[in-house]
């Protein structure tokens, strides 16, 4: 033990350091087998979530060309902490996308962020691109409204209010606002999905959507819209990390009860 | 004079807003309009007087021999601003990947260190913490239940091997209910702790038009 | 070269900001510290696009005469006032004028519009909580203890109240919210993984 | 499940609309039977399978869009994996075309996924560990068309709604908004405005407030300072908190100007230093011979994200120097008090992760009502001497500083608005209890 320590003295990492960074060792190992694995063909069984079997054919259930669908991706960006959450929210812009375009949707996607103006811009054109119809892109579908997360509230609030909305789909970094938003869609009769990470912003995203996706399940949506491997295998990975943690979880407590 | 003025201004702005609740109508959409205008011109005169000028231009111009590496940014910032054309997009895809990079990576850290390390660590609790203790040898089995189910609640890929067997695939149902009250029990309790919040907010605008504006209190 | 080097530069400044996070060296730590501070800037910078991005929307709205322009008008002018009087000396936000507009007509706004916020949570509390089975009755039951218990003066209503909350937000609330917290961080882990290896790479073409 | 009543097909639970058909389904809570001669449900088969067979079979395009995903270097190291077990024919394509080996592995793949499940043994556990519920049953609006408390009413009115739906796969919008509705929610928000109004009138001047200990334990720690010491406030912290944490500020302000510290006051969030210009304004035209720059100072807004705390303590020198309030703060080391008045959670744990524990120098917080849960841990491990949270903080101290102000004359509509919506919740409750009553009869 002591010769560890020592070691880890040497090299200029805490003890504590030393354990994160074992346990993202650990992961990766995870993720680089579980993906491997997927890729051979081996398909992980998912439990079914309502919020992603909705989004998957979103606007397939109210097909009527011209109307809007909106998406928000959250009120934070890219470059920070949020990154993940606003990862969350592409990857179901991507599926949305092709979805606006092959039902001829009116797509409005808004940004609290300009940092994810440029990349929201990309996913769409690409969408626009695969499905052979790049004249339909129009940079202007992504609008920045506010760095402000109120007043990014208070624009996606008018959206909802007065562009004809039909559904309304929104997965990102979120705090309070997200009622403001979430409550003017359900007044309006718009069909809702909404995620969060934060628990604090949970019980707004259950109240007022018609299906909410908690926590890490946003963080699903590559494996459960798109299949992609690394995304099946990353999820794969993570459940092999929280048993791994849940038996941490368990020999602490044991230690802690038995031996104090 | 001034403050009597903006008062007046700030009232009606409020009172703008509120009529809102009986419908969306024009005074609201101009209020709505003018914040959002408000707000985005305020964030920009923070960014350049508070990042852009001290942080970027004054030390280039002052020193550019020591701040060479400020370019850098200066360089990434307007590969950014290449993005708004098509032919030259993707320059900018360096800066997006930059700041995909360090974002990337302050992910993983605040998930390790700044709730994982904490987390796992505060969950690790005894379950007999000493004599004539009862209390809170209850709450702490309470929350170390309630911890690994609402855990358990969140497996996305649960029983696909062959390995799983029926106590384990047992336990993790058993897991996931227990886990789901918990979850419940946290977004109840979350919902009012945010009401206190914003009650406070509401107390205080009515407070506002009462007392600076109609003086009535 | 159009792949590979945003790739490229995605992973190595990731590394090198996952290495500031892991090791307690002096070169490391400014390193990082550098790095956000880039970050910073690129931030401070994409807000010039996203100003661009706003003004071209809302131009086209003017010029096309699209139903709601003139508050399309509205908005450019307050985001332009705020802007110039802050340019103006170069006063910023110390600006009288920016200072103005700020105290009387940003605050309040954001103000109200956030309070806006309990009519929608007392209309969402009556739609959305209600007890159908188990799950709701506990979602409702804890919502009513800390909702009450958390009034001031609550332990006129019942001496026991104020504790009662103070568990139940200490206790079975925070024990679920932990499970929320670590999946959360296992998500977000898992995400910022494959973003440093480049199984996802959304800078790319 | 649901049951389509026209053409029997199943449909999520929750769902209005057919996915086949297009025509209204039955509400979801009268659970839709399946109608006689509907092809039967194959009960036997999970329903993980189902959703896998039905919406993601691999595709090679959808192969070839996880082939490109892959960064060059693991695709590098999974070749060789691939041949190993799979009989590759050909090369590797170029990027634009399907990979052999791919379009090999998508063959075997979709054979994985048509082996036949497992039904007893081990995976019988499995089957019944995925029939975890569709996650949360969230209230759906078609059984509350008519949004009211009456039940007998509201029985008639939702059937009147769901039979005025036209019955085209349009949906969504058509979800009746009837007036009554309306009506009812402008009820709502007007009970719970005249609350607020009502309880600002009638609120007297001081309230019997009960001090909490964490209060406490913040005024006496300011009351420990001594004449000419250094507290360090930083408002992390907008108008959209600034309702709770302004009150604070200015008691603050009050109880430091009192004792004669010198305030250094900075800010973590763009707005955080217009509303401290402001509080400070206010209570320093109450305290004569405070001078700015010797007495109290705003350094402005520090912009770092996640690192601006750290910014802060590294850099506290260099933004003191140009004030005679700096001469004597070498460093953090020299400020006696940190007081972060946090409206997220997030402000807080920067300042005592980055800060606190690293420096070792006494903080204090005040924090908005819905940060408490997440500040209190740390107060109750030392890390934080005090702790105000949100307006009823602000009224003890007030208080507790024997200078009542705006605080405690809003506790009583704080209390009403608070009981309103409880008993909004509650009457939900008894209107739903009241119509799954009416229901059953």
């Amino acid at each position: 033990m002591e010769v560890i320590l020592n070691l880890l003295e040497a090299s200029g990492i805490e003890p504590l350091a030393a354990l994160m960074l074992v346990v993202l060792l650990v992961f990766f190992a995870f993720l680089l087998f579980t993906d491997r694995r997927v890729r051979l063909g081996f398909r992980p069984p998912l439990r079914p979530l309502p919020g992603f079997t909705l989004l998957n054919d979103f606007v397939g259930q109210a097909v009527e060309s011209g109307r809007t669908l909106h998406v928000s991706l959250g009120a934070k960006g890219i470059g920070g902490a949020s990154t993940a959450d606003t990862m969350a929210g592409l990857m179901a812009l991507e599926r949305l996308a092709e979805q606006a375009v092959a039902t001829g949707l009116r797509l409005v996607v808004t940004i609290s962020d300009p940092s994810l103006l440029p990349i929201a811009q990309d996913t769409l054109r690409r969408s626009y691109e695969r499905r052979g119809y790049p004249q339909g892109y129009d940079p202007l579908q992504v609008r920045y409204i506010a760095p402000d997360t109120i007043a990014y509230a208070a624009g996606v609030m008018g959206v909802l209010e007065r562009e004809d909305v039909v559904a309304s789909a929104m997965i990102g970094g979120f705090g309070d606002e997200f009622l403001l938003m979430g409550e003017k869609g359900a007044q309006k009769g718009v069909q809702q999905i909404g995620g969060a990470s934060s628990p604090g912003t949970l019980p707004f995203v259950y109240a007022s959507m018609d299906e909410a996706l908690l926590g890490e399940e946003i963080y699903a949506g590559g494996g459960y819209l798109s299949s992609k491997p690394s995304h099946l295998g990353s999820l794969m990975a993570q459940d092999w990390l929280r048993s791994a943690i849940i038996l941490a979880i368990i020999l602490g407590v044991a230690i802690r009860t038995l031996i104090l | 004079m001034r403050e009597l003025l903006g008062t007046w201004v700030a009232a009606l702005l409020t009172l703008m807003v509120f009529s809102y609740l009986i419908s969306d109508n024009p005074l609201y959409r101009l209020a709505e309009h003018l914040f959002v205008g408000s707000a985005l011109g305020y964030a920009i005169v923070v960014a350049i007087q508070d990042v852009l000028l001290p942080r970027l231009f004054t030390p280039l111009a002052q020193d550019p021999v020591t701040y060479w590496h400020l370019l850098i940014p200066l360089l990434l910032g307007l590969l950014l601003l290449a993005k708004g054309r098509v032919s030259t997009a993707w320059f900018g895809n360096v800066s997006v990947a930059f700041l995909f990079g360090v974002g990337g990576a302050l992910a993983i850290g605040g998930a390790l260190v700044g709730s994982l390390l904490y987390q796992v660590r505060d969950s690790m609790l005894p379950l007999l913490p000493g004599e004539g203790d009862g209390g809170r040898a209850i709450d702490n089995l309470i929350l170390v239940v309630g911890t690994l189910g609402s855990l358990a609640y969140f497996y996305f890929t649960v029983g696909g091997e062959r390995r799983t067997s029926g106590l384990r695939g047992g336990a993790l149902r058993l897991g996931s209910i227990v886990g789901k009250w918990f979850i419940m029990i946290t977004l109840g309790a979350l919902f009012a702790n945010a009401v206190m919040a914003r009650v406070s907010l509401l107390v205080g605008r009515l407070h506002f038009l009462l007392s600076d504006w109609l003086r009535i209190v | 070269m159009k792949r590979v080097l945003p790739t490229a530069i995605a992973m190595a400044t990731g590394f090198l900001v996952l290495l500031d996070f892991f090791f307690d060296n002096l070169y490391l730590n400014a390193l990082g510290v550098t790095l956000i501070n880039w970050v910073v800037i690129i931030a401070a910078c994409a807000l010039i696009l996203g100003f661009l991005n706003v003004l071209a929307f809302h131009l086209r709205k003017i010029i096309q005469r699209q139903e709601g322009w003139l508050y399309s008008i509205a908005l450019l002018v307050m985001a332009g006032t705020v802007l110039l009087g802050g340019l103006i000396n170069l006063q910023g936000y110390r600006a009288p004028l920016v200072k103005a507009i700020f105290d009387y007509v940003q605050t309040p706004l954001q103000a109200t519009i956030f309070s806006l916020l309990v009519f929608y949570m007392a209309s969402a509390g009556y739609r959305a909580f209600r007890a159908r089975n188990l799950e709701t009755f506990l979602l409702v039951g804890a919502c009513l203890v800390v909702l009450v218990g958390q009034a001031p003066l609550a332990r006129y209503i019942w001496e026991q109240l104020p504790a009662l909350k103070d568990w139940v937000l200490g206790v079975p609330a925070t024990a679920g919210a932990r499970g929320i917290v670590i999946g959360v961080a296992l998500g977000s882990l898992a995400t910022g993984v494959r973003l440093l290896v480049g199984f996802d790479r959304p800078y790319s073409e | 499940m649901l049951y389509c009543p026209h053409c029997g097909t199943s449909n999520r639970e929750g769902s209005k609309f057919c996915n086949n058909c297009g025509e209204l389904l039955p509400p979801s809570f009268e659970e839709g039977l399946p109608p006689e001669g509907a092809p039967p449900e194959p009960a036997q088969e999970p329903e993980w399978l189902q959703g896998l067979e039905g919406e993601a079979p691999w595709e090679p395009g959808e192969v070839l869009e996880g082939a490109e995903e892959e960064p060059e270097w693991l695709r590098e190291l999974g070749a060789p994996a691939a041949e190993a077990g799979v009989d590759v024919k050909g090369e590797v394509a170029g990027e634009e075309g399907t990979a052999p080996w791919l379009e090999a592995l998508a063959g075997l793949t979709e054979e994985a996924s048509l082996e036949p499940l497992e039904k007893e043994g081990l995976l019988a556990g499995v089957k019944g560990a995925l029939k975890v519920e569709p996650i949360f049953s969230t209230p759906h609006r078609v059984g509350e068309v008519a949004f009211s408390p009456l039940a007998g009413a509201d029985q008639a009115a939702r059937f009147e709604g769901i039979v005025s739906q036209p019955l085209a796969p349009v949906a969504v919008e058509e979800r009746p908004r009837t007036r009554r509705k309306e009506v009812l929610s402008w009820l709502f928000y007007l009970i719970l405005a005249g609350a607020v109004v009502g309880g600002i009138l009638l609120a007297g001047g001081s309230i019997n407030m009960p001090l909490t200990q964490a209060t406490v334990d913040f005024y006496k720690t300011v009351e420990s300072l001594e004449e000419g010491s250094v507290a360090l406030l930083s408002h992390d912290y907008d108008p959209g908190t600034a309702a709770e944490i302004t009150p604070q500020v200015r008691a603050i302000f009050d109880h430091l100007m009192r004792r004669g510290v010198k305030i250094v006051n900075l800010s973590l969030t763009p707005e955080g230093q217009a509303l401290a210009d402001r509080a400070l304004e206010d209570v320093v035209s109450e305290h004569e011979g405070y001078l700015l720059g010797r007495d109290y100072i705003n350094l402005g807004y520090v912009a770092g994200n996640e690192v601006g705390a750290r910014f802060v303590a590294e850099g506290l020198r260099a933004r003191l120097s140009p004030y005679p309030l700096g001469e004597g703060v070498g460093g953090l080391e020299d400020v006696d008090l940190v007081v972060v008045l946090a409206g997220s959670q997030e402000h807080l744990r920067r300042w005592v992760e980055q800060v606190q524990a690293p420096y070792k120098v006494a903080m204090v917080a005040g924090v908005s009502g819905q940060v408490d849960p997440a500040a209190r841990p740390y107060y109750r491990s030392g890390q934080l001497k005090g702790l105000l949270s949100g307006l009823v903080g602000a009224a003890e101290y007030e208080r507790v500083n024997q200078h009542p102000g705006i605080a405690l004359s809003m506790m009583l509509p704080q209390a009403a608005a608070h009981l309103v919506i409880a008993l909004f919740i509650l009457l939900g409750n008894f209107a739903y209890l009241v119509e799954s009553l009416g229901g059953r009869g």
